[in-house]
């Protein structure tokens, strides 16, 4: 009953540790007009907008949508804001195209975006409450156990992160966009980096970015008669799981949320060799590690073998067959509420043939993927260049 | 903090905006936490048991994640439990005094059905081991309070390591 | 934009409906421990259980609580596991009700559960709002909420479309109603020339005027077609529901009306295809915190005089930030499940001086197939 | 559990957040500090010219990008105003004011500022009133290196 969906138009910014030539409104419109303006649309021909971010604390903006509605051209219209932690830039996305797929909409704008630097990401995040005296170890001090955890259960080698570290940003050097340009990197230059919450070292972490994303989502009719000579990117499948932060006997490593949302887009993609039918994929790595434990949790290895396919080189863009996160991923840009909309925009790039250097040839199809909070809110979906 | 209070320019175009914002709030623990800091605060640990699903969870929030349903009965639980698993911090963190290299661990409670970060001392950080059975170390009597920093840390307790299938659900 | 072509609504209804008690200040709970017995109300009224649902959607804002995720804990109200479909709005409850009726029209879940809260009292809410505003040219002033709709309300002075006396009329006559509503938060019995003797809060606003600071949660359970039939003798139909935002320049505006709220009401088909010149609804569940927004939101609606406005007492009768706009819908809605009314509107409004704006048509009767939204 | 029971403590959320302006925020701020205020040329929806101030980067309607930047005012019209008897901590004045939309003569918006009327019956809607500024040293780039408006008849 679902309406075809497809994205027509993609736009980012160029993102950095401090983006201090505009403001919100500024940082924001200029990927809402690069979108624009690839889906060869005005404001006018927007019927929606479907903004998401992570906490207003970042900005001091309490529900910011409001102050930035006609930023994004959406007086007069229908708006929505999304905040479902780190997969909230997945979430908005797929929101978005719920108000196409329903048939509510002919074309949506979405956007998602952090501008982080007119605060401190790192006091944003953990604003200390009475009563409580957290350990103070940083996102890295709560993440770091599962990796090790992850470690012990599948064998995997000291190296495998350093790995992942080190391709994300040699593919980054091809992504104009990207925030983290290291032309050096190097194996042994992330191996000696400082080894901040063991196992995860410097190298292996994200950065802090200021940063936007935006996309044009279309029906069928606005698709086939877009005017951009570019082909649309159809949603093949698309889905949301949450799970709760903690209970008796979780599973952190390979949280169930995570394969029951996964399972549920393949179904709806018709995707049962995952390895084989998708051409590239975008995953949410902020810690190099997460690259081994997603590639089991979303069935691209068996349980226990993830980082043996990270170690042969089967994720790389040059000479993998399942290259992933082909930008440079989160681990080269972090603008944290855009983070996910990017991976889920980078995998519509693919599809549409237009990723520049860090194109991969003939993609076919394509998986996104975002999550957050701790690694409890899942967001996906696989596009394709055939429509469904 | 990284940046201080913005120091005008006198000349030349102005680039940023100092916007401080101040937002006082009375926080209230709510009934679950309430319980739990007051064990604190007596030098144990209360945690509540789900009357639907029969898991012990410490610190108690009042409800059972998994199955929305109110958890009332108090379980006391001992001192003593298991490192399911940690990492080693390497960098300092503002308003964090404690010495670097540390351990973060995440300790499951004899008698609970879930594990919760905590700081492990008295051990050489490359010394600690997953399954490792470790202690609380409390603050002096006359210095316990309302917050978790009555538990000064957890420290190895000299028995054998738990075997990893006793707690790998818990991972 | 051209238009769209003609598409299938699928009949979606409102089910069952819970609220808390609303007060001054939930003393002895936090969020969660507020949330969670309305959660077990808006199943067990129904003999349902979160297992039944096929997606959950909440709303409510960080900025309340003073905390960032602060929804992530209050997912623990409802126990989402197995894994759920589950997404987060930071606004009102009624656009995380709005969100959920979308995901229905496309036919594969059949079933979702809606919920909001907010505790205004741990802080100075007239403070927090303020951060609401331009960061560059309206937060660094701190205005008020207050002093904001205060504007607005002098505007409607001026321009002749209503007086002060209006405005108390307004607030006599929602304090009176919600005597009846046993969770409202003021009722009382006071008429129009008393309450002229009131203070002003900031002119032309008088004490009167002004919503109470609320401790709230709500939850709706939505379900559609014969789901909805088997769950509920006499299910509450959506049978159009909208929303639209302004400009957040206020002095790009005019204050005096709501063109939002007007183009919401027309793309919920609240007007027909008449063009509707007066809405006969049998009630009216309007969410303006301020007297005189009614005033406005009234007109901009085109209600009737027969219309029964905020029979509960409205938001001058309880105002929780973020569960005040799905109450109005879960009011209306009850309205039609008891039988008392045939048609209803609800309304939500958000951000300052009702920029933004829901609008919610409600029947007894389903919509029919093949129609508009 | 009695309410006495439940633990309370005061939290402070607080943080001195340094906004970047970008081009149009930056250039109005930097006239505010050197004593003249800038509006931006715009359209409405119907192409009419119109002036936008405070300016923004774009049109608060339209959404599209504004144009030039002008002089406007110092002086201008309330369109509509409210009399805050009590202020609260850190608005624009500590003695009873008005809230006002002000109108400024060449632009087409009004802006939200104080007004100094000493007493509600000195304000009305449609009278004018003109900037105070602050001394310029005073003056570092934001809203308030205006003080407030005064009725323009009490002006010096």
């Amino acid at each position: 009953m679902a309406e075809r969906c497809a994205v027509v138009g993609v736009g980012q910014t160029k993102h950095q540790a401090k983006r201090e030539d505009v403001s919100i409104a500024g940082l924001v419109r200029e990927a809402a007009v690069r979108a624009l303006e690839d889906a060869a649309m005005d404001w006018g021909d927007i019927d929606a907008v479907v903004i998401g971010k992570a906490p207003d604390m970042f900005e001091g903006v309490m529900m910011p949508e409001l102050y930035l509605a006609p930023a994004l051209g959406a007086v007069g219209k229908p708006m929505m804001r999304v905040h479902t932690a780190g997969s909230v830039g997945g979430s908005t996305a797929i929101v978005a195209a719920h108000l196409v797929a329903s048939g509510r909409h002919e074309r949506v704008l979405t956007v998602a975006f952090e501008k982080q630097s007119d605060s401190d990401a790192m006091w944003a995040l953990s604003v200390p409450q009475p009563f409580s005296t957290p350990l103070l170890a940083g996102a890295g001090g709560y993440f770091a156990p599962i990796i090790r955890a992850y470690m012990r259960r599948s064998g995997a080698p000291d190296h495998i992160g350093i790995l992942v570290a080190v391709k994300d940003r040699l593919q980054a050097l091809k992504n104009p966009y990207a925030h983290l340009h290291i032309e050096d990197i190097s194996f042994d230059m992330v191996k000696d980096s400082i080894m901040l919450w063991d196992p995860i070292r410097y190298l292996e972490t994200c950065p802090s970015s200021d940063g936007a994303a935006a996309m044009v989502l279309a029906s069928e009719r606005v698709a086939d008669s877009s005017a951009t000579g570019r082909p649309p990117a159809w949603i093949h499948g698309m889905a949301m799981r949450s799970e709760p932060t903690m209970f008796a006997g979780r599973d952190q490593v390979n949280p169930q949320a995570g394969l029951d949302c996964v399972a549920d887009v393949y179904n709806q993609a018709g995707i049962t060799e995952p390895r084989r039918e998708i051409d590239v994929a975008e995953v949410y790595v902020p810690f190099s590690w997460y690259e081994p434990m997603w590639l089991e949790n979303l069935g691209f290895a068996p349980e226990g073998e993830g980082w043996k396919l990270t170690d042969a080189g089967a994720t790389a863009l040059d000479g993998g067959d399942i290259p992933w996160n082909c930008s440079g991923g989160v681990l080269s840009s972090n603008p944290i509420g855009a983070s996910g909309m990017l991976r889920f925009l980078e995998v519509a790039m693919q599809v549409r043939g237009q990723a520049g250097e860090h194109q991969v040839a003939d993609v076919r199809r394509a998986l996104g993927h975002a999550y957050g909070g701790g690694s409890q809110f899942f967001s996906m979906w696989v596009l394709g260049a055939d429509k469904p | 903090m990284t940046d201080g209070p913005a120091t005008p320019a006198t000349d030349g175009p102005v680039t940023k905006l100092a916007t401080p914002i101040r937002i006082e709030y009375e926080y209230t623990a709510g009934l679950a936490q309430s319980r739990f800091l007051k064990g604190i605060a007596e030098g144990k640990f209360l945690g509540q048991r789900c009357p639907a699903c029969g898991k012990v969870y410490v610190p108690p929030r009042g409800s059972c994640p998994t199955d929305g349903v109110a958890t009332t009965d108090e379980v006391q639980l001992g001192n003593t439990g298991t490192v399911t698993t940690y990492c080693v911090v390497n960098v300092p963190f503002q308003g964090q005094s404690i010495e670097i290299p540390y351990i973060c661990a995440q300790i499951l409670l004899d008698g609970a059905n879930i594990a919760f970060m905590g700081l492990i001392q008295e051990i050489p950080t490359d010394q600690i081991r997953m399954g490792m059975r470790v202690e609380a170390v409390w603050v002096d009597k006359d210095q316990l309070g309302l917050s978790m920093a009555s538990v000064k840390y957890f420290r190895p307790n000299g028995e054998p390591d738990a075997p990893y299938e006793s707690f790998q659900e818990y991972l | 934009m051209s238009p769209a072509p003609t598409r299938t609504v699928r009949p979606v209804a409102v089910v069952s409906f819970a609220q808390s008690k609303s007060v001054r200040r939930e003393d002895h709970r936090n969020e969660v421990e507020m949330l969670m017995p309305v959660v077990t109300e808006v199943f067990s009224s129904i003999g349902v259980t979160k297992n039944d649902m096929g997606f959950v959607c909440s709303g409510s804002t960080d900025y309340l609580v003073g905390a960032p995720f602060s929804f992530v804990s209050a997912l623990d109200a409802v126990g989402v596991w197995p894994p759920m479909r589950e997404s987060h709005v930071e606004m009102d409850g009624a656009w995380a009700l709005y969100e959920a009726w979308t995901l229905l029209q496309e036919g594969e879940i059949d079933t979702a559960l809606v919920y909001c809260f907010g505790r205004s009292s741990p802080s100075d809410l007239q403070r927090i709002l303020a951060l609401q505003l331009d960061p560059y040219y309206m937060a660094p002033m701190w205005p008020d909420p207050v002093a904001l709709a205060a504007l607005q309300a002098q505007a409607l002075i001026d321009a002749g479309k209503a007086t002060e006396r209006d405005f108390a009329a307004v607030a006599a006559r929602s304090r009176r109603d919600a005597l009846g509503n046993p969770n409202a938060q003021v009722a009382k019995d006071q008429g129009p020339d008393e309450l002229l003797g009131d203070d002003y809060v900031v002119a032309p606003l008088r004490r009167h005027a002004l919503p109470p600071v609320t401790d709230g949660a709500a939850a709706i359970v939505l379900a559609a077609g014969a789901r909805a039939e088997a769950l509920r003798e006499r299910p509450a139909w959506i049978t159009g529901i909208d929303h639209r935002i302004e400009t957040h320049a206020l002095g790009a505006r005019d204050l005096t009306t709501s063109s939002s709220t007007r183009a919401a009401a027309e793309g919920a088909g609240l007007f027909g295809t008449s063009g509707g010149a007066s809405v006969a609804v049998d009630v009216a569940e309007l969410h303006t915190p301020f007297a005189s927004q009614e005033i406005i939101v009234r007109d901009a609606l085109r209600l009737a005089d027969s219309v029964a406005v905020n029979p509960s007492g409205g938001a001058l009768a309880a105002n929780a930030l973020m569960v005040a706009g799905l109450v109005r819908i879960g009011e209306a809605a009850a309205r039609i499940m008891d039988g008392s009314a045939s048609r209803a509107v609800a309304h939500a409004t958000s951000g300052p001086c009702l920029q933004q704006n829901l609008v919610c048509a409600l029947a007894a009767e389903p919509p029919a197939a093949g129609g508009g939204a | 559990m009695a309410d006495s029971e439940v633990l309370r403590a005061p939290h402070v959320l607080e943080y001195p957040y340094l906004r970047s302006v970008g081009p149009v925020i930056g250039a109005f701020l930097t006239g505010l500090r050197d004593g003249h205020i800038l509006g931006a040329r715009s359209q409405s929806p119907d192409g009419a010219p119109t002036v936008i101030v405070p300016p923004t980067e774009y049109d608060p309607t339209t959404g599209r990008d504004v144009g030039e930047l002008v002089e406007v005012g110092p002086s201008g019209v309330v369109t509509t105003w409210a009399w805050a008897s009590a202020p609260r901590k850190d608005q624009p004045l500590d003695r009873p004011f008005a809230w006002a939309l002000v109108r400024l003569d060449g632009a087409d918006t009004a802006m939200l500022h104080a007004v100094d009327a000493g007493a509600p019956g000195a304000m009305a809607s449609g009278m004018r009133v003109t900037a105070r500024w602050r001394a310029p040293g005073e003056r570092v780039g934001r809203l308030l290196d205006i003080e407030c408006f005064v009725p323009e008849a009490a002006a010096p």
